[in-house]
């Protein structure tokens, strides 16, 4: 796979490793977050932690579209597909995520609900024009990567006459995201961020591009380097950051350069323009409110908008308690520091927004890296 | 997120579709979001839909930059 | 798993954990005998009345679609399958039993072409079909033709295989590469739209099974062929049955480009993804050499390679070497194999 | 039988003439093997590697509607069935091999219920199931939960049962009343909207066909279950395989009541209504006596009754004296068991 | 079974068979026709030829509602049922009558055909108002006997305003196929009628009573004994029909009094008459077209008729030329008389009418008494 | 033709239903074509409708008339 298998050489990381741990200064403590799921399933899929020196550390960020979309949000899809006109098209990593009392898609499936996963939004126009005795509504999630396919799926069923395609949309935005982890410790009272520098999502910028990163700098001053989603890419970037931190330097600077430029895709831009504005607020799971964080249709595409067209009560359900998830997601604790995770918390029964995929900070522990806990522990225990 | 994948295009279809080929995996894409493609160019393909073009050059680049990282330590540690 | 209000869905069929919890809560309890309780695929029994006679059974329900993919079809795979379960057994397959559940308005001529199949597979494989069972369902209550086959097969005195005897220090072993079955599974199912030209791996194993127990002797501690589920369940299975840990490397094992093309292009693991043709042995280091040595002499063995090796761990994980020299556990799929965006 | 372009109906489900000519057609040539042609509803054969070792296997789906009946549910009956597939053989039942495939939004629930059925059934007939397998799939592709079970037995020497054995002078044996089963079923149907008290008959017939068996001797020619397609199919089977003719007496026959008030109601006739706890037998006429007398001791075969005589007849023609006095025939059904109107 | 079990009891039977024996004239050949299907059930299924003496034969009449339904009537309820809006309501007894080409509609359901076999008229009503997006169309086949299940149907339909149910109706009448059978010597070019008499239906009498029959001891000098169906009411009127020819009368008599009276039964008589109307002339199978022997809806009843409704054009197909059932129907031939009898022409593969339902002449024949064919053949060969 | 079955009435129900038993057998009819009926009738029940009520005295005289066709040979042969 040309383009892939590149950036998957491992001697090659295994050189650029001894360079990180050749640069790393050992009287300093390096914390990086790879903001993306994707960034996360390759440090997990490749145990890119074990290359890496113990003083540079890698936080998982909610950067995983299904992870942060909120219980009540799956409620309300799970509501509107027991509605027996409709039927609900989604892609199948929404499957399994758990609303309220246990329920979910798959079980709601079970129980009779019409319910059919898509691999593009494409695939759910053909189900309604192939369907036209059915309401095909398109649950849709993702970041700015995803959010153009469902653009183009509305402009299509509008060209196409379709009267029986709407979206749920449930689109986010990656920058108020991450204003709002910069924030969270002023506004939630958490602790302070340690966080040094942001793996910069890799498909995300290819179509935002790197500016809308700049402010992050400016404002709050950090360190932005939009990263590639191959392993390689995630070590270069890596070794990119601490630079920065070495050298003093807080910059945006761009490894996945194959892909992105600063302006990103304005085609994909401008149609997502056309078709979504911004909402006031949108719940994050773990992460809570965070103003002009998501999109919804514009009311010229009202009558695509599952929200209106189903007239849509908000659902309201809270995460247990106990959940970490908020403090993981900021860097302040690890998932095996939450005393849920693998009793009862685990990718069959999640309990919390990390668990919920494999790319969930908790859920990659637990499916890529749990067997570290225990050496983790006795090496804490003979240290103490 | 956002799991997405570099493949080649192999024939230009009609109604902004091509056909992309991934070491002799082959599918049909939109391209609607990318513009003009020539058979021979890297896309990157996420959801059935072309995101972007990969820049050639740019990946070059890279792959310059990174035997330069893997490289220096050598030198460094010498 | 909510037994009072619950209902069965697809992740319960999807050979992961939720598959393990459902046959543990319904059936295990309600069943219970030892010879269930040995846990593999296949269960092994003295016969009485025959003195000395010791024989494994295996079945297995096959409900694929399509029906039709490059490589076989449901009749062979239903034949190769079960032989399949037996051989890995240590047994020699002896004779096999099927039911066919078929819908009504199934073509006649599809009927026949895997009835066909079935009796091409089972005669190269020297396993007579001896007896069977036909059902006819209404329209809308199957998919096309479910097949149900049933192997006996018998053990030859002293080969004592099971899915708990394997030990720290033994080595694991692979006959060929991962992935092909299931990649051909999806890449003729239409509503995924990929091609490629990877044909499913669909093979009687039983020739290549002896020739392993007459090279391992005792040395040979268990075989599994890792079916649905994918090498990662099975890996886990013995893990699990013989509370050991696993570590085995991701180099070694053989995945062909395109199967790793197509599990990249559906976020896919090649781990998860079923084979049905390849199976894993564990045997004591000392055999080893002798094992594999004689997989690669078979012609389904050929790419037989050694991937590991059983460590002491009393979580059972089993864990990988990345290519990268990191490492990463192995885990059961979670839920439902399906294609995934993100 | 239209192979080229025909599709399968209902009529190739319900035993009759249909599905042996489906079986014939599709399955026969296609498997073709000696054991397969001994054309019983398990086949026995000679175990390798075990001295002396000779065993039967028989297999059966299990698609019933509805799942849950009165006195039984299809759990039980998947124990059941298979068991006297074997017991018929003239085996003593060995182990089960189940198979489930299950419809994505069965309950949970109903779903325990069946095996718990099963685990009870099995126990109570002290024949483990020893393994099984579990496939789920998608709604609308199954009908709730099918249930495949594959039973094994063993052989006394000299046990040697077959469909082809009756000779003109046998006795024909009757374990007690018909259509019990069938009736019960279809009462519990809803769309047939009638009541009844009957329950079905379903039982494990082993130590029933083991005391027959003892008592028989060489004189006893064959045994078999008639189930699907009724006495009427069994009897024609018999016939059609040995080559000779039956005359069974109609005031002979044990049936219930209510049984013939369901069947006038629905315009059917017992004879083609399955059973599930009842066995046919075929014995010299020296022997009819003493097996008579063991079938007698045993609660399941308290009601038994000689039916009938084996007659010279290249027919094969099952032929029955009226209450009348008048002669007919008993036919296979033809086509699928359905309620006539006239 | 109270009146039932007293009319099945075999020592009764035997005795009656003797007194029929004494009776029968040695020097007479008796020859009595069942035109109805459930009377040659009870002769078949009870094997009451063998009680008869050699010279009383029974002739199998036409009347079996599903034998003497049209090929091209088959034909057009398989198209109708082919529609993709047309649930097709049937009695079970319908679904394996073969149409032209092999066709079926059990071979139909299995291509699809949303076809459902039900036990009663009420049970398609039952059906149309639970599925209000399909046309439900009830397959109405049967003589005087089921008619009034299928106009009340019909009321019913209206009653509730149920809008998506119809009848394709094939009722038939009695009394004209009789008629047809006495005068088919004369219009048929047929060898003259040899029935000395006729066992009348039970239940059709038991709607139409006794009086249309008067009419054949007037027009033709025939006799008719309306019998009950059970092998006891049998024998009685055997015997009541051979004791007129040896006293030479000719008359219309009731054996079936406990349900059977002159005028029937007037209510369903009415019913009938209120949605139903004659038709000028129908097709029956084996029998050729029959002037007036045949019902369709009243005009007033237009939008419950499936032909109208769904504008059928009729379709024209007939039987293999082979097929002796019009002469096998009126005595002349029997069936093992027809070369395709049990060869070609098996209950599987029926080639002509009467050996479409097991009450069909040759069905009959093969289902229950073709054991005696050789006997009668070396009989025959014995005395040649 | 016409499959038909006495069975007793063994309850009135509404909408000009009853319940009906056949030895054992109980079943939901219509008896809109019969008009009145009361608890112990018996009628004659084709494809769920009771078609005409049995007249328990014509019943009688029919059992006679049997006996008599039966007892009759007897003499005459005696
Ligand atoms: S383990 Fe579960 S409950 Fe704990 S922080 Fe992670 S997701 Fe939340
Ligand atoms: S045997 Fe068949 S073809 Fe011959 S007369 Fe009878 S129905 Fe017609
Ligand atoms: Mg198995
Ligand atoms: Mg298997
Ligand atoms: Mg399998
Ligand atoms: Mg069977
Ligand atoms: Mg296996
Ligand atoms: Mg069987
Ligand atoms: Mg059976
Ligand atoms: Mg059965
Ligand atoms: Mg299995
Ligand atoms: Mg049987």
């Amino acid at each position: 796979m040309k383009h892939v298998d590149e950036y998957r050489d491992g001697k090659l990381a295994r050189a650029i490793a001894a360079t990180i741990a050749a640069e790393a200064d050992p009287t300093r403590d390096y914390a990086f977050m790879e903001f993306c799921g994707g960034h996360t399933h390759a440090i997990s899929r490749y145990g890119l932690e074990d290359l890496l020196p113990a003083n540079v550390r890698m936080i998982h960020g909610p950067g995983c579209p299904v992870c942060v979309l909120p219980i009540g949000r799956v409620d309300e899809a799970i509501e509107l597909a027991k509605n027996p006109d409709v039927t609900l098209a989604t892609y199948a990593d929404l499957m399994r995520v758990p609303g309220s009392r246990g329920a979910s898609l798959i079980k709601a499936k079970a129980a009779g609900a019409d319910i059919r996963m898509v691999y593009s939004t494409l695939d759910a126009i053909r189900i309604a024009e192939e369907r036209p005795d059915r309401q095909v509504v398109f649950f849709a999630i993702g970041f700015e990567t995803t959010t153009p396919p469902s653009a183009m799926a509305v402009k299509l069923a509008e060209a196409r006459g379709l009267t029986n395609f709407s979206i749920f949309c449930n689109h986010v935005l990656t920058p108020s995201a991450i204003r709002a982890i910069l924030e969270a410790p002023k506004t939630g009272g958490l602790p302070p961020v340690r966080i040094q520098g942001f793996l910069g999502p890799s498909h995300v910028s290819a179509i935002i591009g790197t500016k809308p990163y700049d402010t992050f700098v400016a404002e709050f001053a950090q360190r932005i380097v939009v990263s590639g989603f191959e392993p390689l890419d995630v070590m270069q970037s890596i070794l990119m950051l601490l630079r920065q931190v070495n050298e003093g330097r807080t910059a945006v600077e761009n490894q996945y350069i194959r892909a992105v430029t600063p302006e990103g895709n304005r085609a994909a831009q401008a149609l997502v323009d056309e078709v979504f504005e911004l909402r006031d607020s949108f719940e994050w799971r773990g992460l809570g409110a965070i103003p002009h964080s998501a999109l919804r249709l514009r009311e010229r595409y009202a009558t695509f908008d599952a929200e209106r067209r189903f007239a849509m009560t908000p659902i309201v359900a809270s995460d247990n308690p106990a959940c970490e998830c908020g403090t993981i997601l900021i860097g302040a604790k690890q998932p095996a520091d939450c005393r849920l995770f693998g009793t009862v918390c685990t990718p069959e029964t999640p309990m919390g927004s990390c668990m919920v995929s494999s790319e969930g900070a908790c859920a990659a522990h637990w499916t890529y890296g749990r067997f570290r806990d225990r050496a983790r522990a006795s090496a804490g225990r003979a240290a103490s | 997120m956002c799991l997405a994948i570099p493949a080649q295009v192999r024939e230009i279809l009609p109604d902004g579709m091509a056909r992309v080929g991934l070491d002799g995996v082959v599918k049909e894409i939109s391209t609607a979001l990318v513009g003009d493609l020539a058979v021979g160019d890297y896309v990157i393909v996420h959801v059935g839909f072309a995101l972007s073009k990969i820049d050639a050059v740019e990946a070059e680049r890279t792959l310059a930059l990174l035997a330069e990282a893997a490289g220096a330590p050598a030198e460094a540690m010498a | 798993m909510d037994v009072k209000s619950g209902r069965v869905d697809l992740s319960h069929g999807a050979g992961g954990r939720a598959s393990a919890q459902l046959i543990d809560e319904i059936f295990r309890d309600a069943f219970s005998n030892a010879w269930l309780d040995q846990g593999n695929d296949q269960a092994a029994f003295d016969v009485p009345l025959v003195p000395g006679g010791r024989m494994v059974m295996a079945t297995d329900a096959h409900v694929i679609t399509p029906l039709f993919f490059p490589g076989g079809d449901i009749g062979s795979l239903a034949v190769h399958g079960t032989i399949n379960d037996v051989a890995v057994g240590g047994a020699v397959p002896l004779h096999l039993a099927v039911s066919f559940i078929v819908e009504e308005g199934f073509p006649l001529a599809d009927l026949k072409r895997i009835a066909d199949s079935m009796g091409r597979a089972s005669r190269e494989a020297g396993v007579p079909i001896v007896t069977g069972d036909t059902k006819v369902v209404e329209r809308g209550k199957a998919d096309g033709v479910f097949i149900t086959t049933t192997g006996i097969g018998v053990l030859a005195p002293g080969v004592e295989l099971s899915g708990d005897r394997a030990r720290p220090g033994d080595v694991v072993l692979l006959s060929g590469s991962i992935g092909d079955h299931g990649v051909a599974i999806m890449a003729s199912r239409e509503n995924l739209g990929f091609e490629t030209a990877i044909v499913s791996d669909s093979a009687a194993l039983h020739r290549l099974t002896a020739a392993m127990v007459a090279a391992g002797g005792t040395g040979l501690k268990l075989m599994r062929d890792p079916t649905r589920g994918g090498l990662a369940a099975t890996l886990n299975e013995i893990a699990t049955q013989s509370r050991v840990g696993i570590r085995i490397a991701e180099e070694a094992l053989p995945i062909k480009a395109q199967v790793v093309a197509a599990c990249e292009l559906l976020g896919l693991d090649p781990l998860n993804v079923a084979n049905e043709g390849k199976l894993v042995a564990v045997v004591e280091a000392g055999a080893a050499e002798a094992v594999l040595a004689a997989m690669r002499a078979d012609p389904l063995g050929r790419e037989a390679v050694a991937i590991g090796e059983v460590i002491e761990d009393d979580r059972s994980f089993v864990q990988m070497t990345t290519s990268f020299g990191g490492g990463r556990i192995v885990d059961w799929l979670t839920g439902e194999q399906l294609p995934r965006i993100c």
